[in-house]
């Protein structure tokens, strides 16, 4: 391995999407605005966006216009367009803006990219990445802050991603593009600036597989892209209460590593899930299922979740704050665990 | 002109305090005082209010992230909106829309939309609505150029078309959605022509005139009265600000804003009717001040309101649930 | 109540419309094929198909076009009418054929129907019924067989009610149509033709209420839809293996009455969940999410989930007979559950 | 005649086949030997044909529920179709598709599909692999009637036009959906008139002509791999059988059945061919003999093959994946 620099969130992806389509002509990336102002020839224009937050900056510099395409708004039509061309040859990297626009070409995923191979009896391969951003903690109300991943993980089909790290956002990254099933990758937004050390050059981590955000003895805390950053801030609220907290950073929803967790749970006996989607079938519920049917015997206390509220993300920054998962809320919920 | 006095003065006050809204906006939220997605109708109120000017209370409007100017055009009340955009618990939504779901169904007002095509066919819905209640309610439905290629419009279109109803599409056409512009998206380059291949009628008009609006609208929302069915309006505008607050506007050029901006739909608006005497100098700076005070107040009103409580978190996600569902598996203890 | 005689699952939906259209003149029906041959005004064509499986025939008859409209293909054109018309005052009951099909329409069910309440501060209600088809063992392969509601159960906003028998299709669907909350109500096409006792005339089950279809004492068996008839079956191999089951029939998955859920398991200390959808982010997991959660102390051993597969439904019957869980499977469940 | 005898002999024995296969399928499917939902193509072969003979076999195919025909006339071979239809291991997609999903990526053919308006998003990705790989193959995407008001389908035309792909749009207006005519669904009723909103090429003709298609045919495929853009084709044509087998079609006259086959694409193909004395009756007769031949032979190999042993219930869900996740919290014990 190279060595690393600290470099941000938003950095790190870019610089996996740079990396892998160096290596692979194949590689394509589409989406609105993924550039800008593709209605201009003048130079003055070009890369006007970037992405609406600046992810995919500086890579038509690179890659031109034939490589790196915006879009009409039309998800369905060119999230189709993503299954088509990795049906035949290319590994498109689409961007689903956020991931509350789903619902507006969620059968070319779901249908279409996560069914075709068992139904074409393994006779297609998909190799198609969706970016998407999820995350709520910007005031951008219902549509626009939901984390919604658990829809994805539901469809057999499907790998589902969402790195809480740099390091991490480069290498899952640059597994999910290598990757020949489809995957959902999901982006936390609140996330890309944060920084973090990420090694120079080709760094795949594989997908699959969770990561030991910090070794415990006590509880096992599981969390998902920003709430890790929460469980860690939580571990160290209970480390002062003399509590010491193991974080498991799942990394990758679908598929799931079921022995990091069942290990953990074995040596911890305690649970707390944390997670920022909604509660009602989801990925939190998926790991208190996995403890209810596979560790039972080591379970010392009732499994705790720690999510968001069963209601639409609101707007307002007083509620928005109450319906994140804080650092408080889970530790509160290990404390209570412990007491069990 | 066939237009009454009243009507004018509607009219004229309804752009001021759109403009008057916007701009306020625009210095907050580069002052830090505004949070989330901000998107500003600055430039196109003539749209919105040509419209809107044929509309009863309890006729029906959808719109779409750009929405305070439908909002204020169909009369949504300008401190409700204020408090709603800095996330108060008197906002038109008790803060819990913001400005992209801004709403107040009493008005007709069926929402702004995150949405880009989310209205068109709940626009339908309205108008089927009316058609089925036989009232003689009309639904206008605002939706973008960007929108106009997303395939729920499309779908809207056909859905008017086959049920003939009373709605009017209206394609507010500012030349760029985020940073791309239909001349690069819209294949074959004319709006309103594909509306045609629907069936219904379609015309494209200058929509930083707003009695070049307030003329087709006038056809438009007559048909759709007397229950001949939908129209389609290509309306086209500009839009003065980013896509967003924060947009640093590197799409387009300078010139290409300023060129825009001598055809301010206001101003031209100041200038016909001080022309041809329909109003007269004094009217119009009257309405400028009382548009002034009102965001004044409105953003007082906004400042001193008091944000949401905490339970508000989890009201209104349903008409009707146990409460404990609304949190589920962690009810007890933590 | 009323006296109750045999019919359909299929005439029992059909009576509950039917009665429901007579009671509220504002509620109407729309989609694809309801009546069928809407382009002909001829008597000899009305009516030629009432809907794909016939659920809504001889409606139109008594209600006409105006209220029972045949739709193009446009779920999304469709089924955001559908939201529209029930925030102006209608309420709208909008056929999705197939739940497979929600990817074509998604956004208009679970971001502008399941959140314009929340939205807006509570000032629009959505009065919206969604019927939709569910079930595999059809042999109509991958799209057209998924029983995929736990993705509507993950959104907040919404109901949703799977019923598996007559009376219960009858009296959830006219609660459903009632409420002013949006419902997601899922009938399993491989129901349509059993037969059971309905009630004559109005007839409502409230919403959010499991019902006991099997009194048991030694394991609880909470199943869905088509999967209560067979946990039926599979209870009455085990009561000659000398185990007696209870079998909660769940009906109403969102809200979930965990009450009787957890009452049940007070009782028997054994839980199987079987369920026809896929598992990653299920009901099922809820359920045992629910038990790891409120109920550890009183597991005496670990939940065994029944589910289907993490696959698509396969086309080939040798296969999909396989997919389905079976009363063998079930019954398989409950004793090794017995044995723990 | 601008067509060559082994380009006329291909198309009849096509068009016998798929005409035979559908045929076949009716009956065996009314004496209850097929399972599910099958759709038959029967009375529109010449449009499946009239495309698919400008066609090569690395050029790209996108199809329907309806999608038998679309399969022979691209190539792919009728024995293992008819597995695939009967559910068995050595169908061309293990079984595990059917009729609704056969496929044949080899042969380009990348699937019939159960969504309807499903296939021309996909068209432009073939497309656009098509483009950047630079090459000239072109992609045909079919679709109905039905499929063409779907919001799916516009925004493909859109896609296409916008990116200029080599894509052949094809709308087989056969006069249904399940029960449903354009006539009702299709706001403006001119499908093809739709398409030119889109800026591209679009003419509508006899779907039951197979030279008609064939020339229409030739340019828009010629425009494609040209790299000159998107053509549409509206073919106009009729299904012979019901939506689905068991559909006891109660809304279309048998009047209008008797007239559409009055005009049947094979017996018209037949009668020119012999009139201008570019193909024999013998070479027709033996041609319908081989094609009998084929599908009884592909019958038989259906009947006879096995099906797919049940851990097959498991594999193709992913490239790649840990076992134990095929069938999650549920591995150990029962
Ligand atoms: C389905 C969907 N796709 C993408 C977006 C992101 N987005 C928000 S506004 C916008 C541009 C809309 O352009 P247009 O319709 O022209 O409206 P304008 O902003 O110009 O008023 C985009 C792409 C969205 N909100 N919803
Ligand atoms: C998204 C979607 N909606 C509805 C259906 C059900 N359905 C299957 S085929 C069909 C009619 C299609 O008509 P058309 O496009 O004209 O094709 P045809 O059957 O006439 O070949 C319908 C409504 C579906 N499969 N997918
Ligand atoms: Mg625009
Ligand atoms: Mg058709």
């Amino acid at each position: 391995m190279t060595t690393a620099r600290t470099i941000s969130y938003r950095e790190a992806i870019n610089e996996a999407l740079r990396l892998e389509m160096r290596r692979d002509a194949n590689v394509i990336l589409m989406g609105e605005d993924v550039t800008g102002a593709s209605q201009s020839d003048s130079p003055d224009h070009l890369d006007a966006w970037g992405g609406v937050l600046g992810v995919t900056k500086g890579l038509v510099q690179e890659f031109g216009r034939q490589r790196v395409r915006d879009t009409p708004i039309t998800e369905s039509g060119f999230m189709g367009a993503g299954v088509g061309a990795a049906a035949t040859g290319l590994r498109p990297v689409v961007e689903l803006m956020f991931i509350g626009f789903m619902g507006v070409c969620l059968d070319q995923i779901v249908n279409q990219a996560a069914k075709m191979r068992y139904m074409f009896g393994g006779k297609a391969k998909i190799p198609l990445t969706v970016r998407t951003m999820i995350g709520a903690g910007f005031r951008a109300a219902a549509q626009h802050s939901d984390s919604i991943y658990s829809t994805f993980v539901h469809f057999p089909g499907l790998k589902v991603v969402a790195p809480a790290t740099p390091a991490d956002a480069k290498g899952l990254l640059a597994a999910a593009i290598r990757d020949d099933d489809p995957v959902i990758f999901c982006e936390n937004k609140v996330l890309y600036d944060s920084k973090g050390p990420v090694p120079e050059g080709e760094y795949v981590i594989p997908l699959g597989k969770a990561d030991i955000k910090r070794a415990g003895t006590d509880v096992t805390i599981v969390a998902i892209s920003r709430m890790v950053i929460h469980a860690l801030q939580a571990a160290d609220q209970l480390a002062k209460a003399g509590i010491n907290a193991e974080v498991v950073d799942l990394r990758s929803l679908a598929p799931l590593d079921e022995d990091t967790v069942l290990t953990s749970l074995r040596k911890t006996g305690r649970l707390v899930v944390v997670d920022e989607d909604n509660p009602r079938c989801s990925v939190a519920g998926d790991i208190a299922t996995l403890a209810a049917t596979q560790a039972l015997e080591y379970l010392n206390a009732p499994v705790k979740l720690v999510t968001a509220p069963h209601t639409p993300v609101p707007f307002s920054p007083a509620l928005e704050d109450v319906y994140v998962p804080s650092p408080g809320r889970i530790a509160e919920a290990a404390q209570a665990t412990m007491a069990a | 002109m066939d237009i009454g006095k009243d009507t004018l003065l509607w009219a004229y006050e309804r752009m001021r305090l759109i403009r008057e809204f916007e701009e306020r906006l625009h210095l907050d939220f580069a002052a830090g005082k505004i949070p989330g997605f901000v998107h500003l109708y600055a430039g196109e109120e003539a749209v919105a209010t040509g419209l809107c000017a044929h509309l009863r209370d309890s006729d029906f409007l959808t719109s779409t992230h750009r929405g305070h100017g439908h909002c204020i055009a169909k009369g949504v009340d300008v401190r409700s909106m204020m408090a709603e955009i800095y996330g108060k618990a008197t906002g038109s939504c008790k803060g819990k829309g913001g400005s992209m779901h801004i709403a107040d169904v009493d008005k007709g007002m069926l929402g702004a939309n995150g949405i880009v095509g989310g209205g068109p066919p709940m626009a339908c819905g309205a108008g089927l609505t009316a058609k089925i209640h036989a009232t003689d309610q009309v639904t206008v439905c605002f939706f973008g150029d960007g929108a106009s290629n997303q395939g729920t419009t499309f779908e809207g279109l056909n859905l008017a078309g086959v049920w003939k109803l009373p709605v009017v599409f209206v394609c507010e056409n500012n030349g760029y959605a985020e940073t791309t512009s239909p001349k690069y998206s819209v294949s074959g380059q004319d709006i309103a022509a594909r509306a045609r291949g629907f069936g219904m009628p379609s015309v494209a008009i200058d929509g930083l005139d707003f009695f070049a609006v307030y003329e087709a609208a006038r056809e438009a929302v007559a048909r759709a009265r007397r229950g001949d069915g939908p129209t389609f309006i290509e309306a086209q505008t500009y839009r003065y600000y980013g896509h967003f607050e924060g947009d640093t506007v590197k799409y387009r050029d300078k010139e290409e804003e300023a060129h825009y901006r001598s055809l301010d739909c206001i101003g031209r608006f100041r200038a016909t009717v001080v022309d041809q005497e329909l109003l007269s100098q004094a009217e119009l700076d009257a309405i400028d001040q009382r548009a002034k005070d009102a965001i004044v107040d409105a953003v007082r009103f906004a400042d001193e309101s008091p944000f949401p409580a905490a339970p508000e978190l989890l009201s209104d996600v349903y008409v009707n649930i146990p409460e404990r569902e609304l949190w589920p598996f962690q009810t007890a203890g933590a």
